[in-house]
């Protein structure tokens, strides 16, 4: 009965246990240098997850994204983010690190559990009862009483049926940008996220087979100020577009 | 750690009286051996607030006798206390589905309910009695004096009867699947 | 009869977790010379059978530990040993950080723990508190039956409940910087 309410993910209790264990797999510490080596090993993970709760696999999400930020910022020192993403890096850090703490602490616990116990008096002690009924408990309080408890009761969760949108993967990402590149465009870089614009993941999963794409040196990319869009082009097509 | 000690904790454990007997196979020594650490834990005992209750051949903690009358009127008053919702919701379910194992009732109620059904217990508004299915835990059931007092002759009478316990078989089932 | 001998004799008679202002009340006392009495009446049970739990301002007895293997052979209540992983981390969450919102035990974990949660309660394990600083949410403390599954007396007998706690503190300054 008692582990009737766990909804568990493949081998995993959350995305920071899936992500702590990459990290210690390879016997890294937590920082970002590490976090980035584990983005790609993670997102190829969580694209191996059958099926998902809604709400877990937007935790996975999230935490994938944030992931890549990290992966883009160590690619691309000059990277400007919002203060916002800036946030969710040092954050996604934090927690990884307390969750550690807590997770070799938690050994410990296990160890201790029940194997010097504490016992109180028993239960089965005899009682010798006297009958007094506090006035509070009349016929109308009790009924009100159950009514509430079955209002209270957990309501089982519904597992959707729609299975979760898989992360476009990198490999697809960098395809799909390759053959818009070559075909002589030069677009921006917002551009081209909008044409993915499902999920902020995409957009980053875009920049991030951007920057993959630069350091194979297919494609040059400027950006003039900062906060402002990315130009893509090829290096061996020179067909400029003018919006 | 001295035998008197561990006697100290198994009668403080078992709460009710224990033979000299049993005491003895319990530590596997003699009947003198510990006869002569219950001397020695009385002994020890003297002028603390636990003491030793022996009579013929049985043993026993329990509290002083200084301290009784404050005990006595401690028990009237507790008796006298309002249980709030936990006593209300625990009375509740044992009414509709008793006789009910702690276990269901911990698992409706979302809480553990350990020390609000010894509080029923005390105050006589339900019993408990021996689980057929579970040699180790026990059933509980609403006492006949509370049905009269509540006003009722049998269980059925109560209002929303089936309708509550279908409720409540229904959260079962779904959580059962 | 001395205070610290009173104050046994009501734990042992209440035979659950009594708070420090309960006790202040029912002797007339501040609930500093009860924590004084408290402490001294802990010092009195070194080497005896029974041993006194605390946590924050609540205090029950047991039996001490050394003997735990002997009445574990002789209960008949059943002992579920078994936390599973989710238990486990969301024990120590508790355990080291409590008492702590729904919210915070879910942002360390990464996971949704309300079911969990549900099933500690159920087992006793934990207990839920009002939220002083939100009305609408409670917050998750340790139970001191949870103590005696631990054999620990208190919550600093924790493996390095100290430094873990400073650590956590230290990686929660350095993302606020």
């Amino acid at each position: 009965m008692s582990e009737i309410f766990t909804i568990k993910t493949p081998e995993f209790e959350g995305p920071l246990d899936l992500l702590l264990s990459l990290v210690e797999k390879r016997k890294l510490f937590i920082n970002d240098i590490s976090l980035a080596k584990v983005t790609d090993d993670f997102i190829s993970h969580v694209q191996n997850f059958e099926k998902l709760p809604m709400g877990e696999a937007a935790k996975f999400i999230l935490v994938a994204s944030t992931l890549l930020l990290i992966k883009s910022r160590s690619l691309l020192p000059s990277l400007t983010l919002f203060e916002e993403e800036e946030q969710d890096m040092h954050d996604l850090e934090t927690r990884l690190k307390i969750y550690k703490r807590i997770k070799d602490a938690s050994l410990n616990i296990k160890d201790l559990f029940g194997s010097e116990m504490i016992f109180s008096q028993s239960q089965s002690r005899p009682i010798r009862p006297v009958f007094s009924p506090h006035e509070s408990m009349n016929l109308s309080s009790l009924i009100q009483a159950i009514k509430d408890i079955i209002e209270a009761l957990p309501k089982k969760e519904m597992i959707p049926k729609a299975v979760i949108r898989k992360v476009i993967s990198l490999e697809e990402m960098i395809d799909n940008l390759t053959k818009r590149i070559t075909q002589g465009l030069k677009m921006k870089f917002s551009d081209f996220s909008k044409i993915h614009k499902e999920e902020r993941v995409n957009v980053i999963v875009g920049f991030l087979a951007m920057l993959e794409l630069v350091k194979q040196g297919v494609i040059l990319v400027s950006q003039n100020k900062m906060f402002g869009d990315i130009d893509m082009e090829t290096m061996n097509v020179g067909v400029p577009r003018y919006d | 750690m001295k035998l008197e000690s561990q006697i100290e904790a198994i009668l403080f454990w078992k709460a009710e009286p224990v033979s000299i007997k049993k005491l003895a196979s319990i530590f596997n020594k003699s009947e003198n051996e510990i006869k002569e650490a219950i001397r020695s834990l009385d002994e020890s005992l003297k002028g603390r607030g636990i003491t030793l209750i022996q009579w013929e051949d049985e043993i026993t903690l329990g509290t002083t006798k200084e301290i009784s009358s404050l005990i006595e009127s401690l028990t009237k008053e507790e008796l006298n206390k309002d249980l709030g919702k936990a006593g209300l919701e625990t009375l509740s379910i044992i009414l509709y589905q008793g006789p009910i194992s702690r276990v269901n009732i911990d698992y409706i109620r979302g809480v553990n309910s350990q020390f609000i059904l010894r509080n029923l217990l005390v105050r006589g508004l339900i019993e408990r009695v021996d689980n057929p299915e579970d040699q180790r835990s026990f059933l509980y059931k609403p006492s006949l004096e509370l049905f009269s007092y509540l006003g009722i002759k049998k269980i059925t009478d109560l209002p929303d009867y089936t309708l509550i316990n279908e409720d409540i078989e229904k959260f079962r089932k779904q959580t059962h699947e």
